[in-house]
């Protein structure tokens, strides 16, 4: 069997956090895509402090893991009722439309 | 303490901003409020002027020292002081900002009615700035008064100016502020250099040579706007034209004079290698400057315009002087500045009191008023003559000196000034004549009022000072002799100990 | 060290393989044994006999979404509680307050739902 | 384990619940009441931080030094100001939802948390607490698409830089191997330091600068200022502000003490960039809260100035302009919220126009302030920029400096611009009345930024012995 | 032999040898307890119940699974085929794959995992997917709102469960579910732990969208839910998911309040009956009054339901964890830590 190493961790959450950044920038079409890669990204610094956790055997790791994924979900409910809040304003989640504010 | 018993120079400073609180504080109808503030203003300034008096009587003409010292903890980690001193050089600007506040004051009373109680602020806050600035012995200190002069004359110009005062008055403060943050960094690095930026401690410390070069550069380039010398003099027209009477008068009688003050007080005694080292240039732009911006006044059909440009010729000598080095090119400018403080500001008062008639500053608009005004036309003509520097007035013994001192270090350079007395004859002449003489073209003019006598009050003393300093111009020479020569021996000591040095 | 305890995990890999296979095959085996004839009556969508309105995904009710949320956030606490109960004993009253603020926050939160109507259906 | 040092954070927490509780419990609006019970509680928990003792807590999670309180102090009173101001515009504009103060008192915990963040953790969760709040307040004005917009706007940029900023952390953390300042310093000092530690601390001052908006992540802050309601950029363009930088100052000048070398750099482009950005893109601004949008980012360029120097003097010089720039700020923001006129509020220019004449008062205060911002002595901004130019010159950083002066004469066209509008412009009908709190705002910042030259010696005293802590 | 069980491979079968020797049974469990649940249903209501197929209609199971088999799997126009087809697996799957922590008796779980009640209680959460894809992927609004339904049922009821969890947690003092087992050799948890029994036992019943909590599959309001659309074997797949996850929430009440394997008292009688028999006949018990609670009571309304969920449950078990906690903390009664 393979032997799954740190670099191999690091390298999986690398590309799920150029994964986010892209799916945020190059993203021309919902705004819900945004939300799910800010989701992405957080995950992919989750996976790395696991991993550096497991790595360095040392808890702080898995702890700041657990605060993200708290903070995420609070992050998620709030985007998610801006994001509501905005549909009811405006009626679409087009991420083109959201250019009233321009100068 | 000092010589004058009490802090006199704090007094002096900030009395006028006391006054201006006293305004502010005005509550009631808007006439009551003008009037008030009228009054305040009037009697602050004319309190300041006396206190200031005390300074000509105590000051100790003999000492190149600064005098009414005053020194108080302000940045102490810094080594940034609260310092106020005199010396020779800065004392009669002094007493010519004093002297000029009130007349302003005074000649606004009737051409100001809108805001009157905003203006009288302005107007002593722009005081309280000028003076504190010629008495600031810290360079910080120095720079906080500098460039607050902006804030109210800013004001001044835009609010109660011409047609196109909203341009001029940015044009004014743009001009002058990037000027003067390069004098800020200037100052900060003397400051990391020195330590401190105690005016008297820095005299007495030596910049490598490269370092004075930039140094130089960068006061210059905010004294040089301020002065203003060609070619960043194109503010000053503006500003003149746009600014109500008033103004222009502290404007041409102080706010240039701030620049050659800093040629004056730190240009030289702080960088006397670079100085020394553009001297030539600052000729060139001198000469430069007397010639063509006289020719160009030839040209003006706008009487504030005419002596706004007259200004800058007569700045043009100021610098030449400065630049010379020598005790009688470095007195003649300093004598022309004041005489050109007080011949130039009551010219602008002459033009003032036709504007406030006629509401005309063209040239073409008037003739003949000679006839209907007689007394006016005596005063504009004895100001008129001044600037020309006829003898026995104020103007003469300035330039003469300059031209003298010139002389010295160059024929050519010396040339160069004369021809600018030859121009400044002409245009002055020019205008006296297309304005006093000739027929009556309009009809309107006949109806003229000569001078009230409240212009008579304002131009009185102008007139005193104006036969004063050309009569007995020594009075006020002798204020200065003791510090020019101090500050001409510790150049020259300079610039050996340099030459000694670099061999 | 990861090893072995991945090994515990194993069987439950296992038991997902078998579970899908389970799953597929019964799937498959009813699509490869029914007859299949599809017809479009057949397929529409049922809707009490009448043809659809409108798009089925249309807009729902906010308090599903509310709904969703204050899971998310009890549900997280609850993920917080696991491991405070197991080690309750060895953390001491410092632990145990903490968690009584933790849920004190929450609690707060929980009122303010409560009072908003966030939890009322009608 | 020593937490009664986070007395004030914990003080200000309970409060918030109970003001919370409180709040929603009665049938009939509470914003008012609510409001004044969130001011006291921010100044009941500056009095606490006055009398906060030193050292650290929870396991070198959380520390307090004279640093720390320094900036809470300015972010309390930030904060309670900011609130202030939102009384009255909140209750016309219909905003008068008490959530709104309770959400500026967690952000004001927000806040105190990252300053005394001694741990990339505590950072994360004190920067989440106030970003949340933030979300929350920019779009406040749910019936309005642009504050809508605004927060939609704020948020996405936002989580994306919360992204950015824990990459770096978990790269920091992965390489160094530890998350606490103290130990990082000490890793950092020590050992050889590595490309992954240099990527991270790029991602985390990435994130950082999103928050304080420098350039180049600076693209929120125009849309977010415009679209939030006034009180709101108010708030915006203050307290978090000198958060983040403080913050920003904690993190560069403790555990990455060591790689100044690398980071430097960084910093010195941001500072270039949010200069030449806050003077060149304010000129043409016709909407005034956008307009101090881009001059909030060019005034962080300045402090950045200071940081990018890495000295001590710099870094007091960062401290006394964030003070000052706190002061002119909301005086400048208290006008902004005075700005209505037949009850409807403005946001542009020349709305302001001869505001000179109709109210005279208004007008001063806002040519204090706008003479400030220039940096126009002897108002405060002058000295603001004095301490951050000084600091730059004794460390060579002369072409920073040279940009420094040059955008703030660019930039103080724009701020002389409304004076103009306000002083040289045909009067326009007048203002409605002025709330007298938001008179009292006014007046006080203005008179502390007037007569700041008069004593500048104690401000100056606590940044010094605020770096001092921070330093040593 | 056992070298062979030493290799990959030897593990591998091993392992499904396991899994199959439980989950066929559990297959075939489901299958007799929907006969068992008629038959049941019939006896309360004096009916017969399914008594033609077969002895006592014991083979019904068999005739129905046969039915689904034959009948056309439907996918109707407009729906999401992929999404479709996969809902009815997801659910199925997470009720089998639950299932490979349990522990039948002291040490027979196929994977003894140290956090099995925290996989336990993942995996029910997920449960949740199956029913939004289902409702989404119909592409039907009574399928939709149901599945909406049922998903905030399930979720609203999960989190009193996750409270429930906890305090059992604290008495235990290990996430493992023998280790759960084994602290109840003194004393069941339902007796100290009374109220959260009841709570667990109705939120399990909620969970699992069974009456009187079934309104989102309620016939006369929303059809049938989110599996409105679904047919054939797709239908199976839910219908057995479901029946699994009753066997499941019953397996775990077993587990935590009812002692597991363990007998009811560890004296002579008893202790003859192997622990497997004990655990059966738990789970059996608890599936009675599943089924019993059937017969008894009326529908909810939603919003009742929902009440109950959030203003009745949630509180009474936060405040009852706390003061859990803190008895147990007060008095040192907290379980050393494993």
């Amino acid at each position: 069997m393979m032997a799954v190493g740190l670099a191999h961790y690091l390298t999986v959450g690398a590309i799920l956090f150029v994964l986010g950044i892209l799916g945020i920038f190059l993203n021309r079409k919902n705004i819900i895509v945004i939300l799910m890669s800010v989701e992405l990204i957080l995950l992919s610094v989750n996976l790395n402090l696991v991993a550096f956790s497991a790595q360095l055997n040392d808890l702080t790791g898995q702890i700041f893991a657990m605060l993200i994924l708290t903070v995420a979900a609070a992050e998620a409910a709030i985007g998610l009722a801006i994001l509501v809040i905005y549909f009811r304003n405006r009626g679409t989640i087009e991420v083109e439309d959201v250019s009233t504010l321009k100068g | 303490m000092n010589a004058a018993g009490f802090p006199i120079l704090s007094l002096v400073t900030f009395l006028p901003l006391a006054g201006a609180l006293i305004i502010l504080t005005v509550r009631g109808e808007e006439e009551v409020v003008a009037r008030n503030a009228r009054w305040t203003a009037l009697w602050t300034s004319l309190i300041t002027f006396a206190l200031s008096l005390v300074l000509w009587v105590r000051f100790d003409s003999g000492s190149a020292d600064f005098q009414f010292v005053e020194q108080a903890s302000w940045l102490p980690e810094f080594g940034v002081g609260y310092h106020m001193g005199v010396d020779g050089i800065s004392v009669l600007f002094v007493l010519l900002s004093t002297l000029l506040t009130p007349l302003c004051i005074l000649a606004s009373w009737e051409s100001v009615q809108s805001r009157v109680r905003e203006y009288m602020v302005a107007f002593l806050v722009l005081e309280s700035m000028m003076i504190g600035m010629f008495c600031a012995l810290d360079f910080v200190l120095f720079y906080i008064f500098f460039e607050a002069v902006l804030i109210p004359m800013f004001l001044i110009i835009g609010v109660w100016g011409g047609a196109r005062r909203v341009y001029a008055a940015f044009k004014f403060f743009l001009y002058t502020l990037a000027g003067s943050v390069l004098m800020l960094l200037a100052i900060l690095a003397v400051w990391y250099q020195a330590g401190t930026t105690d005016i008297p401690t820095l005299m007495e410390t030596v910049f490598s040579p490269r370092m004075q070069f930039w140094l130089f550069l960068a006061f210059f380039a905010s004294f040089a706007v301020k002065v203003p010398m060609w070619p960043v003099h194109t503010w000053l027209p503006d500003a003149h034209v746009e600014a109500p009477t008033a103004g222009s008068v502290i404007l041409a009688g102080v706010l240039l004079k701030m620049g050659a003050y800093g040629f004056l007080r730190f240009s030289l005694p702080l960088l006397p290698q670079a100085s020394a080292d553009f001297a030539p240039f600052i000729f060139a732009l001198s000469v430069i400057a007397v010639i063509y911006t006289s020719l160009v006044a030839l040209a003006q059909e706008d009487m504030k315009k005419l002596i706004a440009y007259s200004s800058v010729a007569h700045m043009g000598i100021v610098t030449l002087g400065i630049f010379t080095f020598t005790a009688q090119g470095l007195s003649g400018a300093l004598f022309t500045m004041l005489s050109h403080g007080v011949v130039s500001g009551a010219l602008f008062l002459c033009v003032g009191v036709l504007y406030d008639r006629v509401h005309s500053r063209e040239i073409a608009r008037y003739g003949g008023v000679a006839k209907i005004m007689p007394a006016y036309a005596l005063v504009f003509m004895l100001f008129t003559m001044a600037s020309v520097a006829l003898p026995g007035l104020a103007g003469f013994p300035g330039e003469l000196l300059v031209i003298v001192g010139a002389f010295k270090v160059s024929p050519w350079v010396a040339l160069g000034a004369c021809m600018g007395m030859i121009l400044g004859a002409a245009y002055a002449l020019y205008l006296y004549r297309r304005v006093a003489f000739g027929k009556i073209t309009r009809d309107d003019l006949r109806t003229l009022l000569d001078l009230s006598p409240r212009e008579y009050a304002v131009f009185a003393p102008l007139i005193l000072l104006t036969l004063w300093m050309g009569v007995y111009p020594s009075s006020f020479l002798n204020f200065f002799e003791a510090s020019v020569t101090a500050l001409v021996t510790r150049h020259e000591a300079a610039l050996g100990a340099a030459r000694l040095a670099g061999m | 060290m990861t090893q072995p305890m991945l090994a515990e995990y194993f069987p439950i890999l296992v038991f997902l393989g078998i579970a899908a296979a389970i799953a597929c095959a019964m799937v498959g085996g009813a699509l490869l044994a029914a007859h299949q004839k599809p017809d479009p009556e057949k397929l529409s969508a049922y809707e009490c006999g009448f043809e659809p309105f409108d798009d089925t995904r249309r807009r729902f009710d906010v308090r599903f979404y509310l709904v969703a949320i204050l899971f998310i956030i009890f549900d997280l606490e609850v993920a917080f509680l696991f491991p405070w109960a197991v080690t309750l004993n060895e953390i001491g009253w410092f632990g145990f307050l903490s968690m009584m603020g933790f849920l004190g926050v929450l609690t707060v939160g929980f009122i303010y739902e409560w009072r908003k109507g966030a939890l009322d259906w009608e | 384990m020593n937490w009664t040092l986070a007395l004030p954070e914990i003080v200000l927490g309970v409060s918030g619940l109970l003001i919370l509780a409180g709040g929603v419990i009665p049938k009939k609006d509470t914003f008012f009441p609510v409001s004044m019970a969130v001011i006291g509680a921010l100044v009941l928990t500056a009095a606490l931080v006055l009398g906060q003792g030193e050292g650290t807590a929870f396991m070198g999670q959380y520390v307090s030094d004279g640093f720390s309180r320094f900036a809470k102090v300015l972010i309390l009173l930030g904060a309670a100001l900011a609130l202030v101001l939102a009384l009255d515009f909140n209750t016309k504009a219909g905003l008068d939802r008490f959530e709104y103060a309770v959400l500026m008192l967690f952000a004001a915990q927000g806040m105190l948390v990252m300053v005394s963040a001694n741990d990339l953790m505590s950072l994360y969760i004190g920067l989440e607490l106030l970003s949340l709040s933030l979300y929350v307040i920019a779009a406040f004005d749910r019936d309005n698409p642009r504050s809508a917009e605004a927060g939609l706007k704020y948020f996405v940029l936002g989580a994306l830089a919360s992204g950015l900023l824990l990459y770096g952390s978990s790269l920091v953390y992965g390489f160094a191997g530890t998350t606490n300042f103290d130990r990082l310093a000490d890793a950092l000092s020590s050992g050889q330091v590595g490309m992954g530690l240099i990527i991270g601390l790029v991602f985390v001052l990435a994130g950082l600068c999103f928050k304080i908006s420098a350039v180049p992540f600076h693209m929120w802050t125009p849309d977010v200022y415009e679209g939030a309601p006034t009180p709101v950029t108010a708030f915006f363009a203050t307290a978090p502000k000198i958060a983040a930088i403080a913050l920003l100052m904690r993190v560069l000048a403790g555990p990455f003490g060591d790689l100044s070398a690398q980071w430097q750099q960084v910093i010195w482009f941001a500072a270039a960039g949010s200069m030449l950005l806050g003077a060149f893109a304010a000129l043409t601004q016709k909407n005034i809260k956008r307009l101090m949008a881009y001059s909030s980012i060019g005034h962080v360029g300045y402090a950045l100035m200071g940081l990018a120097v890495a000295t001590d003097g710099g870094f007091r010089g960062v401290l006394v302009y964030m003070a000052i720039y706190l002061v002119m700020n909301l005086g400048t923001f208290a006008v902004l919220v005075a700005m209505r006129r037949n009850g409807k509020s403005l946001e542009q220019v020349d709305d302001l126009a001869g505001l000179g004449r109709t109210d005279p008062q208004m007008a001063l205060w806002m040519a204090i302030f706008m003479f400030s911002m220039a940096g126009v002595p002897p108002m405060a901004g002058f000295f603001g920029k004095l301490y951050v130019f000084l600091a730059a010159v004794q460390e060579g950083f002369w072409v920073l400096a040279l940009i420094g002066v040059f955008t703030s004469v660019v930039g103080s066209y724009y701020y002389l611009r409304i004076i103009k509008v306000m002083y040289f412009d045909a009067a326009a009908e007048p203002m409605d009345p002025r709330p007298a709190g938001v008179t009292v705002v006014m007046a006080g910042t203005g008179l502390l930024t007037l007569l700041f030259f008069l004593f500048p010696a104690p401000i100056i005293a606590a940044a010094q012995a605020a770096i001092a802590a921070l330093a040593g | 032999m056992e070298a062979f069980l030493a290799t990959p491979v030897g593990i591998l079968a091993l392992t499904v040898a396991k899994a199959m020797a439980l989950l066929v049974p559990l297959l075939i469990g489901v299958a007799y307890l929907t006969w068992a649940e008629r038959k049941i249903l019939g006896a309360m209501q004096m009916r017969r119940g399914p008594n033609v197929v077969g002895p006592f209609g014991l083979l019904q199971p068999f005739a129905d699974a046969l039915k689904m088999l034959m009948k056309e799997t439907i996918i109707p126009s407009g729906a999401s085929r992929a999404l479709f087809l996969m809902a009815p697996m997801i659910t199925f799957m997470l009720a089998m794959l639950a299932w490979a922590v349990i522990p039948v008796n002291d040490g027979w779980a196929i994977a003894d995992i140290n956090v099995g009640i925290l996989y336990l209680f993942a995996i029910s959460s997920l449960g949740v997917y199956g029913i939004i894809i289902a409702g989404w992927a119909s592409n039907s609004k009574y399928a939709f709102l149901g599945a909406l339904r049922s998903a905030a049922q399930m979720v609203s009821y999960e989190v009193s469960m996750g409270f429930v969890i906890v305090t059992v947690l604290l008495c235990v003092g290990s996430l493992n579910l023998t280790e759960i087992v084994r602290a109840q050799s003194t004393v069941w948890f339902i007796i100290p732990l009374f109220p959260m029994f009841v709570i667990m036992f109705i939120s399990a019943l909620a969970e699992t969208n069974r009456a009187p909590f079934d309104l989102p599959e309620g016939e006369s309001e929303l059809v049938a839910g989110f599996f409105v659309e679904y047919s054939s074997m797709s239908f199976a797949l839910f219908f057995l998911g479901e029946y699994a996850n009753m066997i499941l929430m019953s397996a775990l009440i077993t587990i935590l309040f009812l002692g597991g394997w363990l007998p009811p008292m560890a004296i002579e009688p008893f202790t003859w009956i192997p622990g497997p028999v004990w655990f059966i006949l738990k789970i059996c018990f608890c599936l009675f009054v599943f089924v019993w609670v059937r017969a008894t009571f009326p529908r909810y309304r939603y919003d009742q339901l929902m009440r109950l969920g959030w203003k009745v449950f949630l509180p009474f078990s936060l405040v009852w964890l706390v003061i859990t906690a803190a008895a147990l903390k007060l008095f040192g009664w907290l379980p050393a830590v494993g």
